[in-house]
C-alpha cells in the first residue's frame, strides 16, 4: 500500500515536470496543445527512434532469450513429436491454440480500431494508432507462430495451404482451419499495407532527417519518394479510407473466423451461436488493454506526455470499459443460452468450468475480466498510471485465461464420457512456447520502435492544425457574437 | 523555350493558399496552373478550392480488384472442389456454400486491399523519383509551393510569391 | 512342409529385405539403412514364398491348456497374425485375446537364444552337445528317485516321449504343476459325476448359475463357453439364457450377469445348500443335509437377501434346464471341496445332469490324454525340495519360483537341488535359478500334438506345427530336446527318428487307422493331417455315473472376522494374464483390464465403502500384507466386490521374464499362505487374509476409463433394456 | 476445366448425404455390434492390435493418454450405482462397449480437416489419408467418440514398440505410422480391399463372409457382424433391417414408437447427425431376476 502511494507519487512528480504547462493541463483536459509547434513534434519522434540505451539491450537481450526457450522447445517437440508438450487423446489442442486465440485477440484492437475511429474522425486515435497498428501486426505474426508449432507435420504445413499443384491436390476449403489461415494471412497483409501506407509521410520525414547509413537508404526506399505533394494527398487520403473500409469487416471476420473454429464444430461448449461476438468482444478487450499497457510504456520511456496526454489514455479507458461490460455481458449470454438449450453435455462443460478442475482459472478469468475492469468506471482511476498499468496487465491476464477456458473444458469433457480427462495439464514445452511468445512480441515491438516512428508525426501535426483552426473559428464565432 | 522549376517556403498555409489565388488571378503567360504542387507536411484538403477538384480514382481500383478477388476466390474454391475431390465431406455438398462464401469474402477484401494499393501507387505516382527541388522543411512544419514555368515568367511568380511572406525561394539552376 | 532347403541365412536375408522395407518402409529403422544386412532379391527365395500373397498354415495355439487350433497367416516367410481355425469344435474359427498374442510370444525380443551354463548371475553360452552331455553326466551321478521333472500341463506326444524319458531314467517323479488348474472342482466332479471334466452345455441352459467360474474369461475354455454363451443369450426358442454369477470379486463373466450377487468369502456352497432348501424339491439325506440351511441363516452367513435366494431357486425351477458351475472363487478355500461338492449337487438336485452336463468324449489313446496340473504337485514337489531328494530337476512350461505361494518358500527349497535344468522361452525367475537353461523354439516354430483337458462334441487331437522357419538358429523343439535326451539312455529305441518331426510323423502314422486315415497313403495322411491341423476321432461318449448324495457334506460356519487381518485376498484370474507366463508379451500388458482398465500395473480392488473406512481413496499406494508377506499397489476402488474382501490380479510382479514383464506390478503369489484344501491338498488360493494399509505415497492409475468413472452422464452410449420391452424372436 | 465441371455437374454437387443422396453402390460397409453378446473380453482390441500395426507406448506414455487403441472396450457402470438411493455393488454386472471409428456417413471429422485428409469414401468409409495429414488434430477435436489417435510420437523409432524380431510381425499391407499423424479404426481396409480385388478378378461382387474385419474375425462371441449394407443377402443388411435402423435416419423406429417398439437396435449420438454406419444392438437383462 505504502509502496503504491510511493510510486503515485513519483508519477505525479513526472507528471509535474511534464511539458505541458499546468495551468493548460488543468483547464480542459485537452487531448492535446494546440501550441505544439511541428518541428517540436518531429524532434521529439525522431528522438525516440535514436540509438537506444543500455537498458533497451538488456531487456532486447532478455525477450531474446525468451524467445529462444520456445525455440528450443520446437526443436525439441519437432525431433521427438507432439507428445513431449503433454497432450493426448482427448486434450488435442492445449495451450498453443489459447495462445494463439489470444495473440489473435489482440491484433484486433490496434487496426480495427485506428480504422473505426478513423471513419469515425475521432481525431484523439492520431498519436496512438500507429504502435496500435504494429501491435496488431506483430500480434497476428506470434499468433501465426502458433498455428506451425501447434501442427503435428510441421514440415508438411503447405499441404493446407492453396496452391495449384500437379496433382490436383488442394486443401479443404471446407474447414474453418483453412478460413482461419485465410482471414488472418487477409488480415496480416492488410494490416502490414495499411501500417505501411499510413507510415508513408512519416518515413519521408525520417529521410529527410537522417542523412547517412542505412537507415537513410532504408527509408529512401520504403517512403517511395513520398514529397507531400497535394496529388499524393489526394489519393492518399482516398486509399486510407478505403482500406480502412475493408479493414473493419475484415477484422470482424477473422475473429469471427477464429470463433468459428469452435463454433462450426459439434463439441459442447463450443458449438454456440454467440461465439463470434463473443470471440470479437474479447478481442477488442484484450486489444484495448494491450494497448493501455503500451501507452503506459511508451508514454514513460519515450516521454510522449505531450502527445500520449492523459485525456487520450482516459477515452482509451473507457472504451475499454465499454467493451469489458459488452464481454460481461456475453459470458452471461453464453450461460444463459446454454442453460436454456436443455443440451445436457454443454451443460455439463459449463457447470465443469465453474466446479470442475478448471475453476480456479475459470473464477481468475471472471475475476480478471469482469471485476478488476469496474476499477475504470471511476474517473480518479481512469487516469491513474500505475493503476492502469496494473489493471491492463490484469485484463489480458484475464483474456489469456478466457481463451484457455474456452478451449481446454471441452476437451476434457466432452461428449463421451468415457474419454473424459480432467489430469492433464500442458507440459513444460507448452508453457516455454507461450512464454517465448511473449518474448518474440517484445523483440519485434522493439524493434519496431527504434526503427520506426512510433507516434505518427503527420497525424499529431493534423490534429494540432485542426485544433488551432477549431480554436479561432470559436474564437471568431464568439468575438462575432460580442 | 525552356521551363524551371521554382520552390517557394511559407510558414502556413494561409499564406501559401493566398499565394495561390493570386497566382491563379494573375493569369501568368508561360505558367499554366496545372503545373503548380502543393507540397505540405499534413494533408490541407481546403487546398482543393484553390487547387480545384483535381482526380483521385482509387477508389475505382478498389471496386475492381474486390470484385476480382472475390469473383477469383469463389471460382478457385468451388472449381478445385468441383474438380480435385468430387468427394463427399461430413455429408455436405461437394461445393458447400458457407464456406465458399466465407473464402469468397476474404478473397475480396484481399483483392480489394492489395488494387487499392496498387491503384494507391499508380494514382500517386508513386514510387517516383524526387522532384527537382524539394526541401526538408516541407516535411516538418512548412508548406512548399512548386511550380514549373517559363523562365520569362519567373519574376512574375516570385513577386506573387513575395507578396505573401514567402520564408524562402528556391530556384531550379538553369540548364 | 517348409522345405529344409532354404538355409536360414538366406531366409533371414529376404526377412530383412522383404520384411524391413515393406513394412517399416519410410520410417526410418529399417535394418537395409543400417546396413546390417545384404539385399537379396526375391529371385532365391524358397517356392513357398510368394511376394505379397499370404499363406495359411493351420495349428495349435499354446497359449494356454485349452487347445484352440488356429490359422496363422504367412507372408514372405513371416507369420502375421493368427486366427482361430474354423473347423475346430473348440473354438470355431475364434480366438481370445491371449491367443491372439501368440505372435508376440513367437517374435518376443527377451527369448532365450543359447543354451546358457549358469555361474551365479553370469551366462555362459554353450553348445547343445556340451549341454547333452552336462546332463547325461549330472544324470548317472544320480538316481532315478533323485531325479525331478517339473512340468506345466502336457499332452500328446510331448507327454509320452517325456514319460518314456523319465522311464528311461527311473525316476517316477513327474510333477505336473499348474498354478490356476480347477483341480478341485475336478475332484469334485468325479465324486458327483464319475468324470473330472464334463461337457458343460451352456448353449443348452436356460439359467446359468455359476458359482465363481470365469468361463468368459479364464476358466478352463473360454472360447469354447464364449461361443456357447452367445448362444445361450440368443435362447433357443427366443426366451434369453438368464446368467446369474455368485462370487465375491466379480469376475469378467460377473460382469456379464443378469444378477450380480455378491457374497461373503467361502460362503458359496452354504448359498448352494440354501438353494436347494429353498427349491424344496430335494428328498432323502440331502433334504435333511439341507434342512439347517433355512433362508434366513443362509442369509446370514452368506450376506445374500433372502428374497434373492427365493428369486434364483423360483427361476430355477420354472426354467429348466439349468446349469450350475462351480469356479475358482468357490473352490479356492481350505473347504473348497466341500464348496465344490454343495454346488454339484445343486445340479444334480435341479436334475440338469444329462442334460446341460453331459459326458465328454475320451480320446482313445489314453496315454496322450493330457496330463492335468495342479498343485498338488508342486507341494509334494517342494517338499522333495525341502528335504534335499533331488539332485537332478527338470523343469519346463512351469515358472513356481513366481507361482508358488511365499509361504511355501520355493526359492529357497530350490536351492538345494544339486542341478537345475530349465527349458525356456524367456528367462524367467525359475529359468534364473537354474544351472542350466536350454532355449526353446516358440510354439509357431515347433511340432507336436496336443490333447485339450475339456473336450466339446467329440474327441480331437490337435496338431501343432511350424508357421514359419525359427528365428534363432540355437533354440530346438521340446520335442527335440527330449528326443535327443532319450536317445543317451535307448538309443537304439529311437535311432530310427532323426528328429521329433520324424518321430511324430511316424508315431501318427502307426496309428493311421485311429486316426480317421484309414485307405490314404501316407503321405496323403499326413499332408492332410497337417493341412486340417486336427484330428477329429470318433471316440466313444462316456456316461456319467455317481448319483446325488449329501454324503460327507459339511460346510463350516463362517469364521469370526479376524481382528489382526480383517480382509480376505482374491488373487484375481484375468483373461489375458492369467498365471503370468504371458507377462512379456506387451499387447497384453497394454490391453485393458476389461473391469477395471487398468493396464500395465498392478492394483488392489477394494470396495468403495471400505476405502472410505479405510481413508483410502484410487491410486494410494496401499500395502497389502498377509501373514506370509506383504506387497505394495496401487489402489482402485471397484464396487463388484465384497467389502470384506480385496483383489489383486496375478501375473504382474514379474522381477525377470523380460523387458515387458520386469518391473511391472506386484506379484500376490509372493503373500498367499499355505493353506490347503482338506480334501485334496490343493493349494486353497483364496485363503489368505490380509490387513490393507495406506503407504501415503500416491500415484495415477494407468487406466483407459475416462474421469467420468465409468458413468455415462445419460448420454445413452451403452444402453440397456429389460427383456420385457424386447421380443428377441423378431432378430435377424 | 474445373469451372466447367462445376458447371455442368452443378445439381449433383449440392447433394446433402446422406439425406437427400443415393446410396452407396455396390458397397456400403457397415456394422451391427451385439452389446448382447458383447462379453468386454477385449480380443478385438488384441485382434486389432495384431492386424492393424498398433504401437505398444508403454506405460508412461498411456498414463498421459496416449494409447492407441482403435479399438476399445468400455465398461460402464449402471447409473445408480454406488450414488445416494443406489446400490452399493454392481448388481447387474458392468456393461460392456467396444468403440472404435463409427464410419459417419456425415462425419464431423472430415468438413474440419484442413489438408482434406479424411474423407468420405465411395464404399462410405470414412478414410485417413496418413500422407495427407498434417497434424492439426482438429478431427480428433470435432469427433463425438474421440476414437481417432493422434501418433504423439514417432513409435517405429521408439524403443520397445518393435524392437528387433517384433518387427517382423508388422503386417506388410497396413502402413506404419509415423509421428504427427491421425489415425484410425479403417473397417480393416486393407482386407476389404483384397476381397474386392478377388472378387473383381472372379468377376463378381464381394459376397457375405468374403470378407471379416480383425476383431469380427476374433470375437469369441460373434458379437459383431460386418458387411456389405447395400447386399440384402448380408447378415449386417438383416440386422439393420429387423431393427428398423436407417442409415440416413437421425431417429428410428425404436425412439418413435410410443410405449416400446421391442427392438433394440440404436446408434450413438444419432441425434447429433453423424449418421454412423455402426448400429449397436442393446444389452438386455432379464427383468425376472
Amino acid at each position: 500500500m505504502e509502496k503504491d502511494t510511493n510510486e503515485s507519487a513519483a508519477w505525479t512528480k513526472r507528471e509535474n515536470e511534464s511539458p505541458i504547462p499546468k495551468h493548460e493541463r488543468r483547464a480542459s483536459e485537452k487531448d492535446i496543445r494546440e501550441s505544439i509547434a511541428w518541428a517540436k513534434i518531429n524532434q521529439d519522434v525522431l528522438k525516440s527512434m535514436e540509438t537506444p540505451r543500455k537498458l533497451y539491450w538488456v531487456i532486447l537481450f532478455f525477450a531474446f532469450a525468451a524467445f529462444s526457450v520456445g525455440v528450443g522447445c520446437e526443436v525439441y517437440q519437432y525431433q521427438n513429436g507432439m507428445g513431449v508438450s503433454n497432450k493426448n487423446n482427448p486434450h488435442a489442442w492445449g495451450l498453443y491454440i489459447s495462445t494463439f486465440i489470444f495473440w489473435i485477440g489482440m491484433s484486433h484492437s490496434g487496426t480495427l480500431l485506428s480504422a473505426i475511429l478513423h471513419l469515425m474522425h475521432a481525431d484523439w486515435r492520431k498519436p496512438i494508432f500507429r504502435f496500435a497498428e504494429a501491435l496488431t501486426t506483430f500480434s497476428l505474426m506470434t499468433a501465426g507462430l502458433f498455428v506451425m508449432v501447434h501442427l503435428g507435420r510441421l514440415w508438411q504445413f503447405y499441404y493446407s495451404v492453396p496452391y495449384p499443384d500437379e496433382r490436383g491436390l488442394w486443401p479443404n476449403f471446407q474447414s474453418p482451419l483453412l478460413w482461419d489461415a485465410m482471414a488472418i494471412f487477409t488480415y496480416l497483409s492488410s494490416s502490414i499495407l495499411f501500417l505501411y501506407i499510413g507510415m508513408i509521410p512519416d518515413l519521408a520525414i525520417c529521410r529527410d532527417h537522417l542523412h547517412e547509413g542505412w537507415r537513410k537508404n532504408l527509408y529512401t526506399w520504403l517512403s517511395l519518394g513520398w514529397e507531400g505533394t497535394d496529388r499524393q494527398w489526394r489519393n492518399f487520403r482516398v486509399t486510407y479510407l478505403t482500406i480502412a473500409c475493408f479493414l473493419i469487416p475484415l477484422a470482424v471476420s477473422v475473429h469471427s473466423i477464429v470463433a468459428a473454429d469452435f463454433a462450426m464444430s459439434q463439441q459442447p461448449g463450443w458449438h454456440v451461436t454467440s461465439f463470434p461476438a463473443y470471440f470479437v468482444a474479447g478481442a477488442l478487450y484484450s486489444g484495448c488493454s494491450a494497448i493501455i499497457t503500451l501507452f503506459i510504456i511508451l508514454r514513460y520511456v519515450f516521454k510522449f506526455e505531450e502527445y500520449m496526454t492523459l485525456p487520450i489514455l482516459k477515452k482509451t479507458v473507457r472504451l475499454t470499459f465499454a467493451i469489458a461490460m459488452i464481454w460481461t455481458y456475453l459470458n452471461a449470454v453464453e450461460f444463459a443460452s446454454v442453460w436454456y438449450s436443455h443440451d445436457q453435455a454443454s451443460k455439463d462443460v459449463l457447470i465443469q468450468k465453474v466446479i470442475g478442475p478448471f475453476a480456479p482459472f475459470w473464477w481468475g478469468m471472471i475475476f480478471c475480466g469482469s471485476v478488476v475492469p469496474l476499477t475504470l468506471a471511476f474517473k480518479r482511476f481512469q487516469t491513474n498510471i500505475p493503476v492502469l498499468f496494473v489493471v491492463s496487465l490484469l485484463l489480458n491476464l484475464g483474456m489469456w485465461l478466457e481463451r484457455w477456458m474456452i478451449v481446454a473444458p471441452t476437451f476434457s469433457h466432452g461428449y463421451y464420457p468415457w474419454t473424459w480427462d480432467h489430469d492433464q495439464w500442458p507440459g513444460f514445452v507448452q508453457w516455454g512456447m507461450v512464454f517465448a511468445s511473449f518474448g518474440w512480441f517484445t523483440m519485434l515491438f522493439m524493434g519496431f520502435c527504434k526503427v520506426f516512428p512510433s507516434v505518427s508525426m503527420y497525424e499529431v501535426k493534423e490534429m494540432v492544425y485542426h485544433r488551432k483552426l477549431h480554436l479561432k473559428k470559436s474564437e471568431t464565432a464568439e468575438q462575432g457574437a460580442h | 523555350m525552356s521551363q524551371r522549376h521554382l520552390l517557394a517556403l511559407f510558414n502556413n498555409f494561409e499564406d501559401a493558399e493566398a499565394a495561390i489565388y493570386e497566382l491563379r488571378a494573375a493569369d501568368i503567360k508561360g505558367f499554366k496552373f496545372d503545373d503548380l504542387t502543393l507540397k505540405s507536411p499534413i494533408e490541407h484538403h481546403e487546398v482543393e478550392s484553390v487547387l480545384g477538384q483535381r482526380s483521385a480514382n482509387v477508389q475505382w481500383f478498389s471496386l475492381g480488384g474486390s470484385l476480382v478477388g472475390g469473383l477469383l476466390g469463389f471460382f478457385l474454391i468451388s472449381g478445385s472442389q468441383a474438380n480435385f475431390y468430387a468427394q463427399m465431406k461430413g455429408g455436405k455438398p461437394i461445393v458447400p456454400f458457407p464456406p465458399n462464401f466465407v473464402l469468397t469474402f476474404e478473397m475480396c477484401v484481399l483483392g480489394g486491399v492489395f488494387i487499392t494499393i496498387l491503384g494507391f501507387l499508380i494514382c500517386a505516382g508513386l514510387p517516383a523519383k524526387r522532384s527537382p527541388l524539394y526541401n526538408a522543411k516541407v516535411s516538418e512544419d512548412q508548406i512548399g509551393v512548386l511550380v514549373k514555368a517559363d523562365e520569362s515568367a519567373m519574376p512574375k511568380i516570385k513577386g506573387v510569391f513575395l507578396n505573401h511572406d514567402v520564408l524562402e525561394i528556391q530556384e531550379e539552376v538553369s540548364k | 512342409m517348409i522345405d529344409s532347403g532354404l538355409d536360414r541365412r538366406d531366409f533371414l536375408k529376404v526377412l530383412g529385405w522383404g520384411g524391413a522395407a515393406v513394412a517399416l518402409s519410410g520410417c526410418g529403422n529399417t535394418s537395409v539403412e543400417d546396413g546390417k544386412e545384404t539385399v537379396v532379391s526375391y529371385v532365391e527365395a524358397a517356392d513357398y514364398v510368394i511376394p505379397g500373397i499370404g499363406v495359411y498354415y493351420n495349428s495349435t495355439c499354446a497359449q494356454c491348456d485349452a487347445g484352440c487350433s488356429i490359422n496363422g497367416r504367412v507372408r514372405e516367410g513371416r507369420v502375421l497374425k493368427l486366427e482361430g481355425n474354423p473347423a475346430s469344435a473348440i473354438n470355431r474359427g475364434r480366438t481370445c485375446g491371449l491367443g491372439q498374442a501368440g505372435v508376440q510370444h513367437h517374435y518376443n525380443p527377451d527369448r532365450v537364444r543359447e543354451p546358457l551354463l549358469r555361474h551365479g548371475d553370469k551366462n555362459e553360452v554353450i553348445t547343445w552337445d556340451k549341454a547333452y552331455a552336462l546332463i547325461a553326466e549330472k544324470l548317472s551321478g544320480a538316481k532315478g528317485d533323485e531325479v525331478a521333472f517339473l512340468s506345466g500341463g502336457v499332452s500328446g506326444h510331448l507327454k509320452v516321449l517325456l514319460g518314456n524319458y523319465l522311464d528311461s531314467i527311473g525316476s517316477k517323479n513327474h510333477f505336473v504343476y499348474e498354478a490356476l488348474a480347477p483341480a478341485v472342482v475336478r475332484a469334485a466332479n468325479k465324486k458327483a459325476y464319475g468324470v473330472e471334466m464334463p461337457r458343460y452345455n451352456i448353449n443348452k441352459a436356460k439359467v446359468v448359475l455359476s458359482f465363481g467360474a470365469d468361463f468368459l474369461g479364464a476358466w478352463v475354455s473360454p472360447v469354447h463357453f464364449s461361443q456357447q454363451y452367445a448362444q445361450f443369450r440368443k435362447g433357443v426358442d427366443g426366451q434369453r439364457g438368464v446368467l446369474i454369477q455368485v462370487e465375491s470379486k466379480m469376475t469378467l463373466t460377473g460382469a456379464n450377469a443378469d444378477r450380480w450377487i455378491p457374497v461373503r468369502p467361502g460362503t458359496e456352497g452354504i448359498l448352494a445348500l440354501g438353494i436347494i432348501n429353498a427349491l424344496g424339491t430335494a428328498s432323502g439325506d440331502i433334504a435333511a443335509a439341507v434342512k439347517g440351511y433355512d433362508r434366513a441363516r443362509v442369509s446370514k452367513e452368506t450376506g445374500v437377501p433372502p428374497g434373492q435366494i427365493d428369486k434364483i431357486a423360483a427361476l430355477l425351477k420354472l426354467r429348466s434346464p439349468s446349469l450350475v458351475l462351480a469356479g475358482s472363487a468357490a473352490e479356492g478355500y481350505a473347504h473348497g471341496s466341500q464348496n465344490a461338492a454343495a454346488i454339484n449337487l445343486l445340479n444334480q438336485v435341479l436334475g440338469n445332469v444329462g442334460k446341460t452336463v453331459e459326458a465328454s468324449t475320451s480320446v482313445p489313446f489314453p496315454q496322450m490324454a493330457p496330463a492335468k496340473g495342479n498343485t498338488v504337485a508342486l507341494k509334494s514337489l517342494n517338499d522333495g525340495l525341502a528335504a534335499g531328494k533331488y539332485k537332478v530337476l527338470f523343469c519346463y512350461a512351469a515358472n513356481p519360483v513366481f507361482t508358488a505361494p511365499g509361504a511355501m518358500k520355493f526359492k529357497d527349497h530350490l536351492a538345494k537341488a544339486g542341478f537345475k535344468v530349465a527349458f525356456a522361452h524367456y528367462l524367467d525367475e525359475t529359468a534364473l535359478q537354474a544351472d542350466l537353461v536350454l532355449p526353446l523354439d516358440s510354439a509357431l516354430e515347433d511340432w507336436g500334438t496336443q490333447v485339450p483337458e475339456y473336450m466339446t462334441e467329440g474327441a480331437q487331437i490337435n496338431i501343432q506345427q511350424p508357421l514359419m522357419e525359427k528365428l534363432h538358429a540355437n533354440t530346438r523343439g521340446m520335442g527335440d530336446i527330449l528326443l535327443a535326451l532319450v536317445k543317451q539312455r535307448r538309443a537304439e529305441e529311437y535311432k530310427s527318428f532323426d528328429d521329433y518331426y520324424a518321430y511324430l510323423r511316424g508315431a501318427m502314422l502307426l496309428n493311421k487307422n485311429a486316426l480317421g486315415g484309414s485307405g490314404a497313403d501316407d503321405d496323403t495322411f499326413w499332408n492332410e493331417t497337417l493341412t486340417k491341423g486336427i484330428v477329429k476321432l470318433a471316440g466313444s461318449a462316456g456316461t456319467l455315473s455317481g448319483k446325488a448324495s449329501a454324503a460327507g457334506l459339511t460346510l463350516p460356519v463362517p469364521s469370526a472376522a479376524d481382528v489382526q487381518y480383517p480382509l480376505q485376498l482374491i488373487p484375481g484370474v484375468t483373461a489375458s494374464l492369467r498365471d503370468g507366463r504371458h507377462a512379456n508379451q506387451p499387447w497384453l500388458q497394454e490391453s485393458p483390464d476389461p473391469l477395471t482398465t487398468i493396464v500395465w500395473d498392478s492394483w488392489v480392488e477394494i470396495h468403495p465403502k471400505k476405502a472410505a473406512e479405510l481413508h483410502i481413496t484410487e491410486g494410494d499406494i496401499v500395502e497389502v500384507t498377509s501373514r506370509s508377506g506383504s506387497i505394495r499397489a496401487q489402489a482402485y476402488l471397484f464396487p463388484g466386490i465384497h467389502p470384506d474382501a480385496i483383489s489383486v490380479p496375478l501375473g504382474r510382479g514379474h522381477e525377470a521374464l523380460g523387458r515387458y514383464a520386469k518391473g511391472y506390478g506386484a506379484n500376490p503369489f509372493q503373500i498367499l499362505d499355505a493353506v490347503f484344501d482338506q480334501e485334496t491338498g490343493e493349494l486353497a488360493m483364496h485363503e489368505t487374509r490380509v490387513k490393507v494399509s495406506k503407504t501415503g505415497q500416491r500415484v495415477v492409475v494407468v487406466k483407459d476409463e475416462g474421469a467420468a468413472g465409468g458413468k455415462q452422464m445419460g448420454r445413452k452410449i451403452a444402453v440397456l433394456v429389460t427383456t420385457d420391452e424386447v421380443d428377441l424372436s423378431k432378430e435377424a | 476445366m474445373s469451372v466447367s465441371n462445376l458447371l455442368e455437374n452443378w445439381a449433383q454437387f449440392r447433394h446433402f448425404h446422406p439425406i437427400d443422396d443415393k446410396p452407396h453402390d455396390p458397397y456400403k460397409w457397415a456394422m451391427s455390434i451385439d452389446l448382447d453378446a458383447c462379453t468386454g473380453c477385449n480380443a478385438c482390441s488384441v485382434a486389432c492390435y495384431a492386424e492393424n500395426n498398433l504401437p505398444v507406448v508403454g506405460k508412461e506414455k498411456y498414463q498421459h493418454g496416449h494409447g492407441m487403441h482403435w479399438m476399445r472396450i468400455e465398461r460402464y457402470w449402471d447409473e445408480g450405482l454406488g450414488v445416494a438411493g443406489g446400490s452399493d455393488f454392481p448388481d447387474h454386472g458392468a456393461q460392456f462397449l467396444p468403440m472404435m471409428c463409427q464410419q459417419c456417413e456425415a462425419a464431423p471429422c472430415e468438413t474440419v480437416c484442413p489438408a482434406a485428409a479424411t474423407n468420405h469414401t465411395a464404399d462410405g468409409l470414412n478414410s485417413q489419408i496418413y500422407n495427407r495429414c498434417v497434424g492439426s488434430r482438429y478431427c480428433s477435436a470435432n469427433c463425438p467418440f474421440k476414437v481417432r489417435y493422434f501418433n504423439w510420437y514417432d513409435y517405429p523409432t521408439t524403443d520397445n514398440v518393435w524392437p528387433a524380431e517384433m518387427n517382423q510381425q508388422l503386417n506388410p499391407d497396413v502402413t506404419v505410422r509415423s509421428k504427427g499423424v491421425m489415425e484410425k479404426c479403417t473397417f480393416c481396409v486393407q482386407r476389404l480391399h483384397a476381397a474386392k480385388g478377388t472378387a473383381k478378378n472372379e468377376g463378381r461382387l464381394v459376397h457375405d463372409g468374403d470378407v471379416q474385419t480383425a476383431c469380427q474375425q476374433v470375437c469369441p462371441t460373434g458379437a459383431i457382424t460386418f458387411g456389405n449394407l447395400v447386399d440384402h443377402e448380408s447378415k449386417v443388411h438383416k440386422q439393420w433391417q429387423s431393427q428398423q435402423v436407417e442409415l440416413d435416419k437421425d431417429a428410428q423406429v425404436k425412439d418413435q414408437k410410443e410405449g416400446g417398439s421391442g427392438l433394440r437396435g440404436y446408434r450413438i449420438f444419432e441425434e447429433l447427425r453423424p449418421y454412423p454406419s455402426v448400429m449397436y444392438l442393446e444389452r438386455v437383462r432379464e427383468s425376472a431376476i
